[in-house]
């Protein structure tokens, strides 16, 4: 089957984010002065083959390996079969 | 003649911007720094390479709502010589001011080195002092290289003779080789590699240094026309 | 990590939670007799880290007293952020070194690139001006897939941070050796100029004088990374991976900018970076320095997370921050000082009498500690020392002889061998060309950087070829010092000073620490004869893991002062028809050296041994040369030996070489790895006046146009003849091919 | 009112994307063979404080001025009120 997978890879509470503070700063010159706090991470979309009862262990294991950081980053993932048409 | 480098926060290749100008062009040269107004009084601007705002988010992007940036626009609009190196050129093309974007190379990795280039287009007031189709020789430095646009877009660059220089290898991932192109109008340029870093052959390689003159010799010219 | 409940004093001392932070029952008595009572959790955390190895040198303390510190030129020694050279004309160099070994363990990007990040400060806060950065990494073997990982992060991160900030990075080396699998090394040098009058030091005087704190804010990062450093790596070391810390190198470029403004300020008194131990130690050492006291309010501090306790305040090893003393009434042009660069600069306490550090927390104090006791008077610990057995059985294997039948393979498999092969991969990733000050790029012998408005340029190695040091960790100190001499020599430079990095294992083994005391005396005496007194440095201790040790590894960085721009010398040939001399002997020594390695894919022996008299005699000969303008080109014969060195200098040239040998030993002639040895080249006129000034050096061959090298014995056999082309290809394409192969 | 705002940024289809290419193939080299296309894009979390009547322009024009490039770039977005407790 083919799915759909949605990686989100954010960094972890309390990891410094120099990135998210540049865009807040930024923000606030461009007038939106509501922002409180930005954080930014990375969202991953893969196409792949897989059975249903291997998929999500795959997943796992990729974001384990590879996809994210585990000493600074923590991820979540959304699994979606794709119906062929 | 007097130029104009702009210092964003961030921004690195500032002194060498500067001290090509002084010391081996021999013209006038100010610092501006990012949160001014104006450039009045200026005859050519250079937005020099770095990381401007930590090149967070993307290179170039936050540069551009800078203060002094409407006055770059004004001084585009005008006519005026506008160059932007390396972030420059991002800068320029996040601003609107070029066409297209840049993504990271296509390796992924920063590249530093000196790099063959095509004048494909020797007529601009970039690079009137190079000769038809010469290969130069320009260090390159980046992260973020790799030149995009759609296919109109480069149709249209094409046809009005935009792309001012091509890689003679292709180092990063741009398409069709691009390293450097101008504005429709042809006074606004944008190149990855860096002029301001071959003006010493010191240095490795002096090519870089017929582009301030082709500014110069353009601008005396034209000032010779008007005055 | 946050802890709820903090121990009180006296649980603190029954279930001895000190042993947590590291601190024994010997150093926890001792701090009670310091403070005359128990110490609460926030004292013992500021001594724990303060009397780590890392701040406090506690082991190896008794070790650096021996090298040579002074010199008529030595502006500054050890002590400071970074020390000083005077170069002439009112200016001098400043140049520091230091490690990232655990943080890059763990993470490689961050763990390297904040490593450059500190390296960075401890220039600028002596007021200097950055403009170049070197860097000395150890991987394991490069298969491992785990070590590729490190390898190219590492890479990414020293590129990313001094890409970013604009300090090209000009030199290096990398080496691979399986010793190092678990515990990489990631050392980073900084050099900077500096103008006389603006040296600075950190010193926090005149009582009621604020102390203020600039750039990013405070966080929960990096807390206890000193004491983490002073670790052998576990697996408990994973669980104390917040201890990471991730720099913002746009912040750091925005505070070397506005520090440097700062520093020309009449009115600044004292400036410091925060480093390892974060507020703890600039604030103590900065009133230590001065004979005064500092009393902070943490409640001042800028803080990037809620609820944070004075501990983590304390401990934090947040970066891009700096600590500075300010004239009372000046503070607020500091603030604005920094306010036009995007900075905060925030007061956060004062200068006070009595020498004490006195922090206080929502209207509490919260720590009342003496701040020489912090500073200076750590516990310092002579550890006992016991020869390995190990090196008995090697000085036992003298005369190791590989058998080679076939020459021209052997140098083939040489030139690939990773720690020979083209380091293009790593620096074409670095921007090493920022500052348009760079004349000799990577990939010559030493990079040399010119200054500006004027003849001098500076000329900047790191160098240590472990490998001998843990044959003979004496011989092989004397060598590290001497290659990296020799490497500034051939560049056209007077070698200046030296800063060190001392990565060993745990030195609470008697073998580790016997392999400390002999490789530090080795270091001073070669320091000593060569005249580069040691300015500054940096220890790492515990480099090992359940495999064990790391090779003994004191980096050496030095730097040079080249008098005149037209001395500047490279190591590649210049043109065809100039004359191949060979300056000293190859003896048959091959333990330790890359063919050793090679053949039996470990080391083993005695290491060959270095008379510093002749290394000393053979660079002032070899400078002088250059000097009267009698060189084309210089090169050290080092890893790898002769043809190595040879192909080294045809590489990047469209040039070849024709050489013949008389030497009978051909083996030793190719491949051993004997110390003090140069292949010049000479013009066909200058050749009087060179061998005037050189006797020794004997003409071996021509350089040719035709791109291929050719070695002759005396009876005219072809011992060599190989095209340089597909050498060189072999030797470029070594790394990348290796980190392609995926498996 | 304060709000979470998610931005989802992603290259545009057709437009290259050199990092997903590169974390594809180390999939590959890891034996996830299964995997066919991978895309990688930029999620940011945002808290704002806004009024319900703005927090979409607000997003929108943050979007088109900054934190999108819409020569190569495509977004979309979530937002959601904070339940203050
Ligand atoms: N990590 C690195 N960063 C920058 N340059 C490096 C690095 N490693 C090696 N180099 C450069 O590659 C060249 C060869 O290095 P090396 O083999 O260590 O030289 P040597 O044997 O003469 O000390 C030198 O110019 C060195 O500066
Ligand atoms: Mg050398």
């Amino acid at each position: 089957m083919t799915y759909e997978v949605k990686v989100y890879v954010t960094l972890k509470e309390g990891v410094l984010d120099p990135q998210g503070s540049a865009v807040k700063n930024s923000l606030h010159h461009l007038g939106f002065g509501g922002v409180e706090d930005v954080r930014i991470g990375k969202v991953m979309s893969l196409r792949m083959e897989a059975t249903e009862d291997t998929i999500d262990n795959q997943v796992k294991e990729m974001c384990d390996k590879l996809l994210a950081n585990p000493v600074i980053e923590d991820y979540s993932y959304e699994t979606e079969e794709v119906v062929s048409s | 003649m007097k130029f104009a480098v702009i210092v964003f926060p961030g921004s690195n290749c500032d002194l060498d911007m500067y001290h090509a100008i002084q010391d081996e062009l021999e013209e006038e040269v100010s610092y501006v720094w990012h949160d001014e107004t104006s450039l009045e009084g200026f005859d050519a601007i250079l937005l020099p390479g770095g990381f401007s705002y930590g090149d967070y988010l993307r290179s170039g992007a936050i540069a551009k709502f800078s203060p002094i940036m409407k006055a770059v626009k004004e001084a585009a609009n005008v006519g005026k010589p506008i160059l932007g190196v390396c972030n420059g050129f991002q800068v320029l093309l996040e601003a609107g001011l070029l066409p297209g974007a840049m993504r990271r190379n296509e390796k992924l990795t920063f590249i530093c080195k000196q790099v063959g280039l095509k004048v494909k287009n020797q007529k601009t007031m970039f690079t009137n002092s190079y000769g038809e189709g010469e290969t130069i020789t320009i260090p390159v430095a980046h992260g973020d290289g790799n030149y995009y646009c759609d296919e109109q877009t480069l149709d249209r660059l094409k046809k009005n003779n935009q792309v001012v220089f091509t890689y003679s290898e292709n180092i990063n991932g741009s398409i069709e080789d691009i390293a450097g192109i101008t504005n429709e109008q042809g006074n606004v340029l944008g190149m990855m590699p860096h002029p301001e870093r071959a003006v010493d052959i010191l240095l490795g390689s002096a090519d870089g240094l017929k582009l301030f003159q082709s500014i110069v010799k353009h601008w005396r010219k034209q000032h010779a026309i008007t005055t | 990590m946050q802890l709820l409940h903090e121990p009180s004093p006296s649980m603190i001392k029954q279930e001895k939670v000190y042993k947590e932070m590291g601190v024994s029952d010997q150093e926890f008595q001792m701090i009670e007799d310091i403070l005359g009572r128990l110490p609460n959790y926030t004292e013992l955390g500021l001594f724990s880290v303060m009397w780590s190895e890392h701040c406090s040198y506690k082991n190896s303390k008794v070790l650096l007293k021996k090298f040579p510190t002074t010199g008529e030129k030595v502006l500054q020694g050890p002590g400071e952020g970074a020390g000083i050279i005077d170069i002439g004309d009112d200016q001098a160099v400043v140049f520091k070194i230091e490690s990232h070994n655990h943080p890059s363990a763990i993470e490689p990007y961050e763990g390297a690139a904040t490593g450059v990040g500190g390296i960075i400060r401890d220039v600028f806060s002596m007021g200097a001006r950055p403009v170049a950065l070197l860097n000395s990494l150890r991987f394991g073997e490069l298969k491992n897939p785990r070590v590729k990982y490190i390898f190219e992060g590492v890479v990414a991160g020293i590129a990313g941070y001094g890409n970013c900030i604009g300090i090209p990075t000009v030199g290096g080396e990398v080496q691979f050796d399986s010793c190092y699998e678990g515990n990489p090394l990631v050392n980073a040098m900084c050099v900077g100029l500096i103008d006389h009058k603006d040296i600075q030091k950190g010193q926090a005087k005149g009582v009621g004088n604020p102390v203020l704190y600039v750039g990013a804010s405070t966080g929960r990062d990096g807390i206890h990374g000193a004491t983490f450093a002073s670790e052998e790596l576990s697996d408990e070391s994973e669980a104390k991976r917040p201890a990471v810390q991730v720099g913002d190198p746009f912040m750091e470029k925005l505070l070397v900018e506005a520090c440097l403004e700062a520093t020309k300020h009449p009115k600044l008194v004292g400036i410091q970076d925060m480093g390892a131990a974060g507020l703890t130690s600039s604030s103590a050492e900065m009133a230590s320095k001065a004979g005064s006291g500092i009393e902070m309010n943490l409640d001042e501090v800028p803080q990037r997370e809620k609820a944070m306790t004075p501990y983590e305040m304390m401990l934090s090893e947040s970066q891009e921050r700096m600590l500075l003393v300010v004239e009372r009434g000046s503070e607020q042009e500091f603030i604005d000082l920094f306010e036009k660069w995007g900075l905060k600069a925030k007061e956060v306490g004062r200068v006070t009498e009595g020498h004490r550090l006195k922090l206080v927390h929502q209207g509490e104090t919260v720590a009342d500690v003496p701040v020489d006791a912090l500073a200076e008077e750590a516990p310092v610990y002579h550890q006992p020392s016991k020869e390995p057995a190990y090196f008995q059985q090697f000085q036992q294997q003298a005369g190791y002889r590989p058998e080679v039948s076939d020459y021209g393979k052997t140098f083939k498999d040489l030139l690939q061998q990773l720690t020979i092969a083209s380091k293009e991969w790593v620096y074409e990733q670095y921007d090493y060309m920022v500052r348009t000050s760079t004349v000799v790029a990577p990939g010559s012998d030493a990079a040399v950087i010119r200054i500006r408005d004027t003849e001098k340029a500076l000329a900047m190695t790191t160098d240590c070829n472990s490998r001998y040091i843990y044959l003979d960790p004496y011989e092989g100190g004397k060598l590290a010092v001497a290659e990296a001499a020799r490497n500034l020599v051939c560049s056209g430079a007077e070698p200046l000073g030296v800063t060190d990095c001392l990565n060993y294992g745990n030195p609470e083994k008697p073998e580790i620490f016997w392999q400390l005391e002999r490789s530090t005396d080795g270091l001073s005496e070669a320091c000593d004869v060569l005249a580069t007194p040691v300015i500054g440095g940096n220890v790492s201790l515990y480099n090992e893991t359940a495999k064990g040790a790391i090779y003994p590894t004191p980096v050496i960085g030095m730097v040079g002062l080249i008098h005149k721009l037209e001395h500047i010398t490279k190591q590649s040939m210049k043109e065809a028809g100039d004359v191949i001399y060979l300056l000293g002997e190859a003896k048959p020594e091959f333990s330790g050296s890359e063919l050793q390695k090679l053949t039996e894919g470990t080391i083993f022996g005695p290491s060959p041994a270095i008379d510093l008299e002749v290394e000393k005699l053979r660079q002032s000969q070899v400078l002088q040369a250059i000097q009267a303008g009698t060189i084309q080109s210089a090169h050290d014969l080092s890893e790898g030996g002769f043809l190595i060195a040879l192909a080294e200098k045809a590489f990047g040239t469209s040039l070849g070489a024709e050489v013949t040998i008389d030497d009978s030993d051909v083996l030793a002639a190719f491949f051993s790895e004997s110390p003090s040895r140069y292949i010049l080249t000479v013009k066909k006129n200058q050749q009087e006046q060179f061998e005037n000034l050189i006797p020794e050096a004997k003409a071996i061959g021509t350089v040719t146009d035709t791109a291929t090298i050719k070695v002759t014995d005396k009876q005219g056999h072809t011992l060599i003849n190989e095209r340089v082309q597909p050498l060189e290809d072999a030797w470029r394409g070594a790394i990348s091919c290796y980190l392609k192969s995926k498996d």
